[in-house]
């Protein structure tokens, strides 16, 4: 039943590809199902799905846990709101197959498997990088993306030829058992490839080509999806199939990245480029907090994580749509705007705020002080901007004249979904716990190997 | 408390909503809570704990009822002030929401003991009235970045000493922790109270923290303006009065000199370099909001030396000097304001004569600053008159240069708007100035009594001054009536009251029972025996201090140390935009170097 | 009743004996200059016939200023301890004192302003830019007796001193400054630049005329004597009243004599001076006190 | 300890089959470090994918043994390890992907900037900004 997350929306992309406005009413349609699926399973999570009834050993296996639920849920919503809102039909296929990718990258067990979907995904993204004929960011992404990703390649081979499966739980476990060390260099091999996703930072420099184009779909569809994939993959690998720490080299390089990508938006001049350094500099710091490896930390990671994205969403909408905006002539958008950056600062009563707060207080009870102070640091820097650019916009000078009226607002779809968005953003801020908790929960399903173990192995068997 | 804080805080929502249908009754709604908040809070006793939203934190100290009903004061009269003023506002609404929900933030502040919330109302207030800041003038968009900036390095240094302290305590109740807190290792205990400290330094302006003052308090909207001034700034102090009455300051740290601990030695030399800073930038400034943002730095920093003295007399002394430089503040920035409702200028150089047309504005501006200058009988020179009967008396004799530089300096610019803008010759452009509406007259007229009254009866404010010290076990202040006592000596504001009318009345008589002069216009003048022409170039007022200005004309500046700090981050991030703008073919090559460092190892 | 007697004692000593010492004043600045000089009670006369002209006002700032200079300054006269006489006593706390009298200078300061002159300005300008000067090393001169008797009533420290001696002889270098800084205050040569009359016609006194110039010459002769009794009791030892009246003469005849043969200093040449020698010379009498020599 | 990347090129060298594979790579990142011209960075990317490729069939040969084909005459396992090969097919594919779309950008790069050399595409695009400021300083005028 869950493979039709994948199956459904892969035929339909291929199947509309004559039909292209199809393909734009269908997406919505198809996420939705998506959504349905979902959550008519929701009981049936912690379950394992073998295609072709393979052993998990041999087969291509799905995984399907509370965490994948939650960030599949999380996808597939924020799948349903980009194609409501996106009006351009040209890349109505390319989110079709996106949107298969994303959900094969998180059901996956598999690491070869994993490592298509990433592709898959990889030149989803470089097409719908090309918005707004970005042409040349586009192919900056290509050139980091297909060198990277060769070594996820190169990652999932060499656990293929240590552990002699494919499988994720399996092979990490043989490895793990055999030899830790080798599993510890096949993770690095995984992570620089999905550094590049994560936009930290010698890694992430074509984010703000891509991002700072104009275009409002990218940097959704990258920004808040993707990356959120990503970071799912990510956890996953170095979370629950290994029980070390990286190499503290990535450690200290994610800390370097979540400073000089702030200092790099607070340079620009250009809002959409500050918001795509802004975004590495968030992205950072949650690649920073799941290095930790400690549960409370992960925990609220995740918490900074969906926030983060939500706020991201509202931010690159407001600024593709309009530009630098003058939000006198737009309250509702600017009002949602302001909400979502200032959730994005940490500014208390918004969702940001206990993201930071939790955060803060799980690190220093953690005595990590460095990834504290860092944290403190760079969130000081991003209000010096965020203010700036909000001021800006609240305080434009120039005068709209009766000819620009139309496209001085969002239309109203996107200005409903915006402003959802910023109330959902306050509401968590005001009831925080109601993320919370999901969030404890996945941070203690993502150290669970033992659990993810046992439902392979009472399942397949060796 | 909870019932002020939902009532401000629904208000603001009210208050957004009410003015667009009718701008004006944004400013009642304000006054209304004002006064509510006002009577509810006057009932209720200190040492009160109270649910917030089912939370168990607030607790309202005799501290914090003390500042809250000061800024109660200040808000009533920014409120009636507005009533008039909101006219000239291009967005009454989010103006009249926002200044509500400043109210709310700080009134928080000063309700709680529990160091989260205490924060979260501290960035509600910034928040709030950071958006307040560029409301009228374009440009006071970069100060409001550099205010929020400023102010966030201290929040943020008082969030990690809060974590920090919780890592260890496991709680975030400011009393609770300072039972603790001597448990903790003294490096720990060093960075968890400057940190905190901090917060209240940027906030109150104090040296090196204070280069926000002079932009935000300058071209904020004119009535804006004296609440920072008069109450967002004395949320500093309200901070730095809370951490180092509740912290055991004075057994934690060692004993330095004259009776007075290391830390609050630091902190009596911050407020030392404030006030030379505050006093000399003071003296310099021609646009008159400044001066006064200026002279908010040098009283930040009587404020400062006051509480780190931390005994008997001091410390009453600097709680004292909070309630009048709000007083004083706000009646002069409301002065100001009426003034530029008028003219439409800051500038001091551009008015003059004033006087003669707004008399009850002047009356206003003067006894403002006969209140910020310290001189009898208002109640600027109570507080004054503690903090050098305890500077003194320990023998801190470096520390009284700066605070008689400061006292004296603030004769010198005080007297600079009250000469360049009030007196002098009146400018022909404003021949036909009036005086404001009646109604912003109320406000001006009320803090002109309030302050003559508490400077001859000061009782009521040194109850809780007095509670306050009890509360945090310091010995408590000595007042009988109007008799205030110290180890070295006493006085008593009522006679000196008395005094001051019998000598103004032998004046008086004096005056009266001579012959009447004869009334001649302005341009009647002694002038070197030159016709003169224009009599508007006949006033002394651009540059009134340049023989003195020039002897420190090249000073260091902090602004633009700060500045270059800024320049030299962003071309940090210059260099990072750089790379990016960098072809793929260099980031490949890095990606090289990185991995090699992987597999070599850290 | 008794309080009202000794406060118009008070007063009353001020008008005769500071006029009359003022008059005195003249006559010695004369005799330096080689003059005959008026008589001594010449300053009787200036301020009746003034008091009794019309003159001229430009506005109600202007007598406003008037008044509350005059009244400012009787003010702080009740409270200055005379010797062992005084008004009020436990009352006569230092900085009061100091910071009551500025009340009347702020009046006069304000009123001469008001009068739209800007030599009057330029000249409140300079003298407050002097008093900058000036109050300092004054002030923490006399915080350090002050700090040293452990009081800051003026007529405890007069008492004390007739048990142990004068203050002058104890501390010769505060003594010091505090003369020189009372040159400033009175407003004497060399730190005469407020009212130059030669230079900026007056300073304040440019617009004033008839009774306003009497009730100013009034509240100047009553600003000498507050200045100079403080002086007197605390480094002089007060004494009893017509010790106190003796010793206030040599002051200002003194003083008198030491304006009289010395040119004036430029403004901001004064206040660097202040800042420098007697602010040195005050940290020294400083260090002898915290040192307990 | 980490793994000693020393020791992993004496590995590597000591088998002959990877001095292909590290060729290439060496190769391609030479090339896409080097190289100005964007369509010679795309081909470089194409020899690090080939050379990966190889890599990866070259990891699951195993000295002597068969191909894994299945036939009367082959002894049972007696092959190499097929798994590889099929992966490779698949990276092909996708690397195929990657090329083709790098290669359609490229083409559509040269449609709006005239050229594909990184040196004069920087002078293009900042003419083309300039060109675009003018425009608008243009509207605003009239």
């Amino acid at each position: 039943m869950i493979t039709l997350l994948i199956a459904v929306p892969l035929a339909l992309a291929f199947a509309t590809i004559p039909l292209r406005k199809l393909a734009r009413l269908i997406l919505p349609v198809v996420v939705l199902a998506n959504l349905v699926i979902l959550f008519a399973l929701k009981p049936h999570v912690g379950k394992i799905i073998e295609l072709g009834s393979w052993p998990a050993v041999y087969g291509i296996t799905l995984f399907f846990d509370e965490v994948a639920f939650y960030f599949l849920s999380f996808v597939n919503m924020m799948f349903l709101v980009i194609s409501l809102i996106t009006r351009d039909e040209r890349f109505s296929i390319p989110l079709l197959v996106m949107n298969a990718a994303l959900n094969g990258l998180i059901l996956t067990a598999d690491f070869f498997n994993s490592f298509v979907f990433l592709e898959i995904i990889a030149i989803t993204s470089y097409i719908i990088s090309t918005d707004k004929d970005n042409a040349l960011g586009s192919f900056k992404y290509l050139i980091f993306g297909g060198v990277a990703s060769i070594f996820y390649l190169i990652g999932a081979v060499f656990m293929y030829v240590q552990g002699g499966t494919l499988n994720m739980a399996y092979s990490s476990y043989i490895i793990g058992m055999s030899n830790p060390e080798l599993m510890k260099t096949a993770l690095v091999l995984f992570a620089i490839t999905l550094l590049v996703e994560l936009k930290v930072l010698p890694f992430g420099l074509w984010v703000p080509d891509v991002y700072g184009n104009g275009s409002a779909l990218t940097p959704v569809v990258l920004g808040s999806v993707v990356s959120t994939a990503t970071v799912y993959l990510f956890s996953r690998l170095s979370l629950t199939f290994v029980d070390e720490h990286l190499p503290p080299v990535f450690y200290y390089t994610v800390l370097a990245s979540i400073v000089l990508s702030q200092l790099g938006a607070l340079y620009q001049k250009n809002l959409g480029r500050t918001l795509a350094f802004a975004s590495m500099a968030s992205m950072s710091t949650v690649v920073a907090s799941l290095l930790t490896r400690q549960e409370s930390v992960v925990s609220t990671a995740l918490f900074y994580l969906f926030t983060d994205a939500l706020a991201k969403f509202v931010l690159f909408t407001v600024y593709g749509n309009l530009g630098v905006a003058n939000f006198r002539n737009a309250k509702t958008t600017g009002i949602a705007f302001t909400f979502s950056s200032l959730s994005l600062v940490g500014v208390p009563i918004f969702a940001g705020f206990w993201g930071k707060y939790y955060l803060l207080k799980a690190l220093f009870e953690q005595e990590n002080y460095v990834l504290a102070i860092v944290v403190l640091v760079s969130t000081l820097i991003e209000l010096a901007y965020v203010t700036k650019w909000n001021i800006e916009q609240w305080f434009a000078k120039k005068e709209t004249t009766k000819g620009e009226i139309e496209n001085i607002d969002l239309p109203f779809v996107q200005k409903l979904f915006v402003l959802l968005s910023a109330l959902i953003l306050l509401v968590i801020g005001l009831f925080p716990q109601l993320l919370l908790d999901k969030t404890n929960l996945l941070a203690e399903k993502l150290f669970d190997f033992q659990l993810y173990r046992d439902i392979f192995f009472g399942k397949g068997g060796m | 408390m909870q019932n002020i804080l939902l009532v401000a805080i629904i208000g603001s929502v009210a208050g957004y909503l009410l003015s667009l249908f009718y701008r004006r009754l944004g400013p009642i709604i304000l006054l209304l809570i004002s006064l509510y908040a006002f009577a509810m809070l006057w009932e209720i006793p200190s040492n009160t704990a109270e649910n917030f939203l089912g939370y168990d934190v607030l607790y309202l100290t005799t501290l914090g009822k003390y500042f809250a009903l000061l800024s109660l004061i200040v808000f009533s009269a920014y409120a009636i002030f507005n009533i008039v003023w909101i006219e000239t506002l291009k967005t009454p609404h989010a103006f009249n929401a926002l200044s509500i929900l400043t109210l709310a933030g700080t009134l928080g502040v000063f309700f709680t003991t529990n160091l989260v919330v205490l924060y979260i109302f501290w960035e509600l207030t910034v928040f709030a009235s950071l958006f307040i800041v560029p409301m009228s003038k374009s440009e006071a968009k970069r100060a409001a970045v550099w205010y929020v900036t400023i102010t966030a390095i201290g929040s943020f240094a008082f969030l990690f000493a809060t974590f920090l302290l919780y890592s260890k305590f496991y709680t975030f109740d400011l009393v609770e922790i300072s039972r603790n807190l001597s448990q903790l290792p003294k490096p720990t205990i060093w960075l968890v109270v400057c940190s905190m400290l901090t917060a209240g330094i940027a906030k109150s302006g104090v040296f090196p923290l204070h280069v926000w003052l002079r932009n935000v308090h300058g071209k904020a909207p004119d009535t804006f303006s004296a609440v920072l001034s008069g109450q967002l700034v004395k949320m500093g102090s309200y901070l730095i009065a809370l951490l180092l009455s509740i912290f055991p300051v004075t057994t934690l740290f060692p004993h330095f000199y004259g009776g007075v601990n290391i830390l609050s030695y630091i902190l009596i030399w911050l407020g030392n370099v404030s006030i030379l800073v505050g006093t000399l930038m003071a003296i310099k400034q021609n646009d008159m909001k400044m001066l006064i943002a200026f002279s908010t730095v040098a009283n930040s920093g009587y404020i400062l030396i006051g509480l780190a003295l931390l005994d008997q007399v001091g410390f009453a002394g600097g709680l004292f000097h909070v309630f009048n430089h709000a007083i004083a503040a706000t009646m002069i920035f409301l002065s100001f304001a009426a003034v530029v409702y008028r003219t439409g200028t800051t500038k001091i150089d551009e008015l003059g004569g004033l006087i003669h047309r707004m008399p009850v504005t002047f009356i206003t501006y003067l006894v403002g600053i006969i209140s910020l200058a310290g001189i009898p009988p208002t109640s600027g020179f109570i507080s004054k008159w503690m903090i050098f009967q305890s500077l003194v008396s320990r023998g801190m004799f470096v520390t009284e240069i700066f605070v008689f530089v400061g006292s004296i300096g603030s004769f010198l610019y005080v007297f600079r708007p009250l000469a360049g803008v009030f007196l002098g010759q009146l400018k022909s452009k404003y021949k036909d100035v009036r005086e404001v509406p009646i109604i912003m007259q109320i406000p001006m007229i009320l803090l002109v009594l309030v302050t003559v009254f508490f400077g001859v009866f000061p009782g009521q404010v040194l109850e809780f001054i007095v509670g306050a010290q009890k509360e945090f076990g310091i010995d408590a202040f000595q007042y009988e009536g109007t008799k205030l006592i110290t180890s070295m000596g006493y006085w008593d504001t009522w006679i000196v009251f008395v005094m001051f009318a019998v000598g103004f009345l032998i004046a008086a008589v004096l005056y009266l029972i001579t012959p009447k002069g004869k009334k001649i216009p302005l341009e009647d003048q002694y002038t070197s025996g030159e016709f003169l022409h224009n009599f508007d170039l006949y006033h002394y007022a651009s540059r009134f201090y340049a023989f003195l200005e020039r002897e420190y004309g090249d000073h260091p500046s902090l602004e633009n140390l700060y500045a270059s700090l800024v320049n030299a981050l962003k071309s940090l991030g210059k260099g990072i935009d750089y790379l990016v703008s960098r072809t793929a073919s260099a980031y490949v090559f890095w990606l090289g170097v990185i991995l090699l460092l992987l597999w070599k190892g850290w | 009743m008794a309080v009202a007697a000794r406060v118009a004692g008070v007063l009353l000593t001020a008008f005769f004996f500071g006029l009359t010492f003022e008059g005195i004043g003249r006559k010695v600045t004369a005799r330096i200059q080689k003059r005959y000089g008026p008589p001594w009670y010449q300053n009787f006369i200036d301020v009746l016939k003034t008091l009794t002209k019309h003159g001229w006002t430009h506005g109600w700032i202007f007598d406003f200023g008037v008044v509350m200079a005059l009244g400012g300054v009787i003010a702080t006269l009740t409270f200055v301890p005379l010797g062992n006489f005084v008004a009020f006593p436990g009352l006569d706390n230092f900085f009061v004192i100091v910071y009551l009298f500025t009340v009347g200078a702020l009046g006069m300061a304000m009123g001469m302003v008001g009068t739209g002159n800007p030599w009057a300005s330029i000249g409140v300008a300079r003298a407050l830019t002097l008093m900058l000067g000036y109050e300092v090393p004054y002030l923490i001169v006399i915080t350090s007796l002050l700090y040293n008797f452990k009081t800051s009533n003026i007529s405890t420290i007069v008492e004390i001193q007739s048990v142990n001696g004068w203050n002058i002889f104890r501390f010769p270098i505060g003594a010091l400054v505090a003369f020189i800084c009372l040159q400033g205050m009175l407003g004497k040569e060399p730190f005469e630049a407020p009212i130059a009359p030669a230079e900026i016609a007056s300073g304040p006194m440019v617009e004033l005329s008839a009774k306003y110039m009497g009730l100013l010459m009034l509240m100047n002769t009553f600003m000498e004597f507050v200045e100079i009794s403080i002086f007197v009791d605390l480094f002089l030892g007060g004494g009893n009243y017509f010790e106190f009246l003796l010793k206030y003469l040599t002051v200002w005849i003194f003083a008198i004599m030491i304006s009289a043969v010395l040119p004036r200093f430029r403004i901001e040449q004064a206040v660097y001076f202040y800042w420098t020698v007697p602010l040195l010379l005050a940290f020294i009498q400083v260090f002898l006190v915290v040192a307990g020599m | 300890m980490l793994y000693d990347l020393s020791e992993m090129f004496r590995e590597a060298l000591s088998v002959p089959y990877y001095y292909l594979p590290l060729f290439l790579v060496s190769v391609g990142i030479y090339g896409i470090v080097s190289q100005r011209n964007l369509f010679k960075q795309l081909v470089s990317l194409g020899l690090i994918d080939t050379g990966v490729n190889i890599l990866i069939i070259s990891l699951g040969y195993i000295q002597g043994m068969e191909a894994p084909i299945y036939s009367a005459v082959t002894p049972i396992a007696k092959f190499v390890d097929p798994l590889p090969q099929a992966l490779v097919l698949t990276a092909i594919v996708i690397g195929v992907g990657v090329l083709g779309l790098g290669a359609t950008l490229l083409i559509k790069i040269h449609e709006r900037y005239g050229t594909l050399e990184l040196d004069e595409l920087k002078f293009s695009k900042e003419h083309q900004r300039w060109q675009e400021i003018m425009d608008d300083e243009g509207d605003v005028g009239v």
